[in-house]
C-alpha cells in the first residue's frame, strides 16, 4: 500500500547501493527529481535502466552512481550526444560503464514479461543485427508450431521501479495520461516502486473508464513533487524546456563545467 | 523558382515518395519533416505514428522529441510504448519506416551503435533506438542521410539493423519477408537497391550535384544506374509549406517554457 | 480502410463458408446482430471463436452454422447452460461440433499473439490440468534462461474478427468504453474485420488521449446497428436484458420452440 | 438470533476468512456475494478483481455476470482481459482467487468441464473459464460449493484446475509456489488440507449438521480435523447486509431493461 513521504525519505527507503533501478518516462514524464536526490544521497553501484537514457541517466552516470547501463538509444534527444555518458564508455571517467544494450522493442517486451511474471519475452526482433555478438542475454525460442526462431530476452524486473506521474489521490492511486510510456509496467514489473507526482488530490477523476491507473496498493512510496519531471515535461502541467536541454549540450561538454553545475544546483560536492 | 538547400530537396524527395494511403514509422528531424510535408500537401490521409505510441498524430509544428506533446494532443489515440512495439510495429501494420544512419553500407546496412569496435570505440553513438525491428517489421524502410564518405561506406563497422545483409543475400536468406530498404534519399541523390544484386545504385542526380561529386562522397565505388534521371526540383509550393512548418516550428519552441 | 456499409453486405463482404469467425465482447458488446445476420445467410462449416460462447453462439450452433468451437467458459452466464451447444456436443445435432477448449487466459494471449504479429503465445498455465491432454495445440517451451517449462498456445488469427463498439467517426475511426475486453486484439488479429456500432458521430470525442480507439485503416467494414449488441449491453447507451437471458434458458431447452423462436424473429426457415 | 439459510451460512464464512488488505479475483455467485459482504463490513478497504478487468470495484448491487455495467462504472479503473490475465493474475498480484466446483476431490482438486469421459460426456459442464490459472496464480485459493456426494467425489473425472494433484504431492512436484485451495467451505462445514498430507479434512462444522451428515454427503472416507470446531453462526448484522445486499442486487435486476 503506497506511503505519501517526502522525496528524501522515498530515496532512502526504496534505493540501496548496488540496484537495479529503473527510471522511465518515454520523453514524457522523466522521473529527474528522483534520479538528483538518488545522486544527492551518494548512491553507488547502481544498475540503471532506461530505454532512453536521457539527460537524467547523464547526470547520474556523471555523478559516479552507475555501474551498469541499460538502455537502447543514448542521446540528448532533438541535440545530439551525452556527454557524460560518452565519457564514462570512452574514458572510464568518472568510472567504467558497463553497457546492456538492446533496441526499443526487446526493452519495451522485457518490462512487459516482468509486469506478467514471466521470466522472458519472445517477439521478431534482432534479424541480421550484431547487438546479440555483444549482448549475451539475446537469445532465441523456436515456435512449436512453425518452428519459427525468434528472439528473446529476459524479463526485466528491476529491485527498484521509478516513474514521474500527474497525479495520485489520497489513497495512492495514480493517473497517467498522454505519452504512457513502460510506466505502468515499469511499476508492476519492479519488487519496489516509487512514484512522484505533480500533486495530491480529492477525487482522482480520470476522464476514462479506462484511464491508465495503478492502484495505490501497486506502489509502495509516492513523493509530491510539483515539477519533478522539468527539464522534461508534464502533459497538462508544463511543457518540456528544450532551451535546458540545449544548454546541457554546453553544461555537460567538460567535466569541470559539469560538476560545478551539479554543485550548485543539486548542493553536490565537488 | 526559389533558391533551397540540399537539405530541403532530400526532404522534398523523401515526402514526394510517401502516398496517401501510407501508414509511416516516424522518427525524429528529417523523416518527420518529410511526413508532415506529404500530410501538408498530397498526402493529407496519410497516418504517422512515432514511437512514444501516439497513432494518426497531425502535429502543427515539428516534435523536437519522439515524445512532444504536440503528438499526443494532436493523435488520434496514443498507446502503451509496449503496445506500440507489439500490435503496431510486430504486428505489421507500418506500410513505410523511415531510418537515419551514421555508417551505411552497399547494401543498405545501417550503424548507429559504434565508430570503430565495439568495446573499445572511437566514437560512441547512440544505438539502436527502434531500428533493428522497424527494419524488418515495415513494408518498406526509407533512408534519410547526409552523404559523406564517412557516412557512406564500404562496410558498416556494426551492424544494427538490416540492410539486405553483408553480401546482399541474407535479408532473403534469413527468412525476412518484407521490402527493406527500397529507397536512400541523401542530399545529393537518390540511391535504390538494384533488383539482381540488391547494391544500392544512384537512380537519381538532385540538381547541383554530378557523377563525379557523388562518386567522391561515397565509399563504395558506387554505380548509376542504366535508367538514371534528375530529381525534380522542388516547387514554390513545396518550399513554401516546408518552410512555413520549419517557422512555426522554431517559434514553438522559442516560445515553450 | 472501413468502409460504412449495411449489416447484410457487411457480413456478405467478409463471412464465407469454412472461415473461422471470432465474435468477441467479454459480457459487454456482444456483436449479436452480425451472429443473427449470419445465421440469415446460411453460412455453414464456421470455426467459430469466442472466450464465452454465450447466447450468439448458443443461436449459430443451434442453426447449424458452426462445424467447430475454440472457447474457454460455455455457459448462459448467472443462468445456467446453453441447451444447444450441448444439443451439439452430446447428440450431434443439428450437426456434430468439434470442441477445442481452452483456458481464458490462453484464449486472451493467443488473440494479443495473433495482434502482435506472432505465431504464438508464451504463458504460465494449464499446470497440472487435464486440457493438454485433449487439446493437442497447447504445448511447452523452455525459458532460454531459467529453463522454466511454460505453457504455450498458437496465436489466434481469424479470417473474420467482429466486434461490436459504442460509435465511430465518419472516417471510420471507432471509440470501445467500459469493459473492454479483448476487442482491439481481435480487431487486430483478424485477416478481415467487421464493427457493429450503436452511431456514427462527426467528432469521436474520446474522453482520453488514451482512449482504447481503433483507427478506421485497421477496419474493412462498419455498420451502423443501433442495439446490435442486444441482450448484451452497450456502457452509454442500454443495459444487459437479464429477463431475455432467463427467458433463453426456456426457447433453448428444445429444438423446435428454439426453431420456431429463430423463425419468428430471424425470418430463418424452419 | 434470525434463522439463516445454509447458503447464507456458506456465503458468512467465506467472508470471515477475508482481510481488509486482500486482493481477490471474485468470480460470480457465492464468491461474489462473500466479497462484497466482507467489503460491507469488516474489511472495507478490500481490493475487488473481476476478470472483465475491473480492478477495484465497489459494486451496490451484486453483477448476474462477471461482466456487468456495475463493475466498471464502480470501479477504479478497467484493463482488457489480456492485461487482466497478463499484468494482474499472472503477475502474481492475486492474494484470493475464488473457485466453484461441479467435481472436487480429497486433493482439492476441481473439474468443471464434464461429468464422465472427454470425448463422451454424461454432462457437459461450461468448461475452464478462468480457473487453470486461477488456481495457481494466486496466493491461496477458496472454494465455495454444495456439499453433496456428487460434487465431493473421490476422484474427479477431469482435472480443470489444480488442488494438490492427484496424490496431493503433485502440486509441489510442479513446482507451484502458491498455497493453493486452504479453505474450501460448503454449506455443510469447512475443510481444510491437512499440512502433513494436502488432504481435506474437516475443520469445522456449521450449525445444524452433524460429523454422519457430512460422512453421508462426502464421497470419499472424510476425516476430521482433531482441532475441530463449530462455525460461528451468522450475526445479526452479517445477515442484515448479505439480505439487504441480495434486496437490492433482486430490485436492481428486476428493473433493468
Amino acid at each position: 500500500m503506497a506511503v505519501f513521504v517526502s522525496l528524501r525519505d522515498a530515496v532512502a527507503a526504496t534505493v540501496r547501493d548496488g540496484d537495479a533501478v529503473a527510471l522511465e518516462g518515454f520523453t514524457h514524464l522523466i522521473p529527474f527529481a528522483v534520479g538528483q536526490e538518488i545522486i544527492r544521497q551518494g548512491r553507488r553501484d547502481l544498475t540503471l535502466i532506461r530505454m532512453t537514457p536521457d539527460l537524467i541517466f547523464d547526470q547520474m552516470i556523471g555523478m559516479g552512481c552507475a555501474a551498469r547501463l541499460v538502455f537502447s538509444w543514448g542521446g540528448n534527444p532533438g541535440v545530439g550526444s551525452l556527454h557524460r555518458m560518452r565519457d564514462a564508455v570512452l574514458n572510464g571517467w568518472p568510472r567504467p560503464l558497463e553497457l546492456i544494450e538492446h533496441s526499443h522493442a526487446a526493452i519495451a517486451n522485457a518490462y512487459a514479461a516482468g509486469a506478467a511474471g514471466l521470466p522472458f519475452a519472445v517477439f521478431r526482433g534482432y534479424i541480421g543485427t550484431d547487438l546479440p555478438r555483444v549482448n549475451a542475454s539475446i537469445r532465441q525460442v523456436e515456435c512449436p508450431y512453425t518452428g519459427e526462431r525468434l528472439a528473446t530476452v529476459p524479463s526485466l524486473r528491476p529491485d527498484v521501479g521509478v516513474i514521474h506521474a500527474q497525479r495520485a489521490d489520497r489513497a495512492g492511486n495514480v493517473l497517467i495520461e498522454g505519452i504512457v510510456g513502460c510506466q505502468k509496467e515499469v511499476v508492476l514489473a519492479s519488487t519496489r516502486s516509487l512514484v512522484t507526482v505533480e500533486e495530491v488530490v480529492d477525487e482522482l477523476a480520470p476522464p476514462s473508464m479506462n484511464s491508465v491507473v495503478l492502484p495505490g496498493w501497486t506502489i509502495d512510496a509516492i513523493s509530491v513533487v510539483p515539477r519533478g519531471a522539468w527539464p522534461s515535461y508534464v502533459h497538462g502541467y508544463y511543457q518540456r524546456d528544450n532551451a535546458f536541454y540545449l544548454e546541457w549540450d554546453e553544461i555537460s561538454r567538460d567535466r569541470d563545467q559539469f560538476q560545478n553545475w551539479m554543485s550548485q544546483h543539486l548542493g553536490t560536492s565537488k | 523558382m526559389s533558391e533551397y538547400t540540399p537539405t530541403e530537396m532530400m526532404t522534398v524527395s523523401a515526402a514526394r515518395a510517401l502516398r496517401n494511403d501510407d501508414v509511416c514509422f516516424v522518427g525524429i528531424g528529417a523523416p518527420s519533416a518529410a511526413c508532415n510535408l506529404a500530410r501538408l500537401t498530397h498526402a493529407p490521409d496519410i497516418t504517422l505514428i512515432y514511437e512514444s505510441g501516439t497513432i494518426g498524430t497531425r502535429p502543427n509544428v515539428l516534435p523536437l522529441s519522439i515524445g512532444d506533446g504536440e503528438l499526443a494532443m494532436t493523435a488520434l489515440t496514443t498507446v502503451s510504448v509496449p503496445e506500440m512495439f507489439r500490435y503496431w510495429l510486430q504486428g505489421g501494420r507500418i506500410s513505410v519506416g523511415f531510418l537515419g544512419a551514421a555508417q551505411l553500407d552497399r547494401f543498405a546496412n545501417i550503424n548507429t551503435t559504434v565508430i570503430g569496435d565495439y568495446h573499445h570505440p572511437k566514437v560512441r553513438l547512440p544505438g539502436a533506438g527502434g531500428a533493428p525491428e522497424i527494419a524488418t517489421s515495415c513494408g518498406r524502410i526509407f533512408v534519410t542521410m547526409q552523404h559523406t564518405i564517412r557516412g557512406l561506406v564500404e562496410k558498416v563497422d556494426f551492424v544494427t539493423s538490416l540492410g539486405f545483409g553483408p553480401t546482399g543475400r541474407e535479408r532473403t536468406e534469413l527468412g525476412v519477408a518484407t521490402a527493406g530498404p527500397t529507397l536512400v534519399i541523401t542530399d545529393l541523390c537518390v540511391l535504390e537497391p538494384e533488383a539482381t544484386t540488391s547494391e544500392l545504385v544512384v537512380t537519381s542526380l538532385h540538381a547541383g550535384t554530378t557523377p563525379a561529386a557523388i562518386i567522391d562522397a561515397t565509399g563504395w565505388p558506387v554505380r548509376f544506374s542504366a535508367d538514371l534521371t534528375y530529381t525534380e526540383p522542388p516547387s514554390e509550393a513545396e518550399l513554401q509549406v516546408l518552410r512555413e512548418l520549419h517557422r512555426r516550428t522554431e517559434e514553438a519552441h522559442r516560445a515553450a517554457v
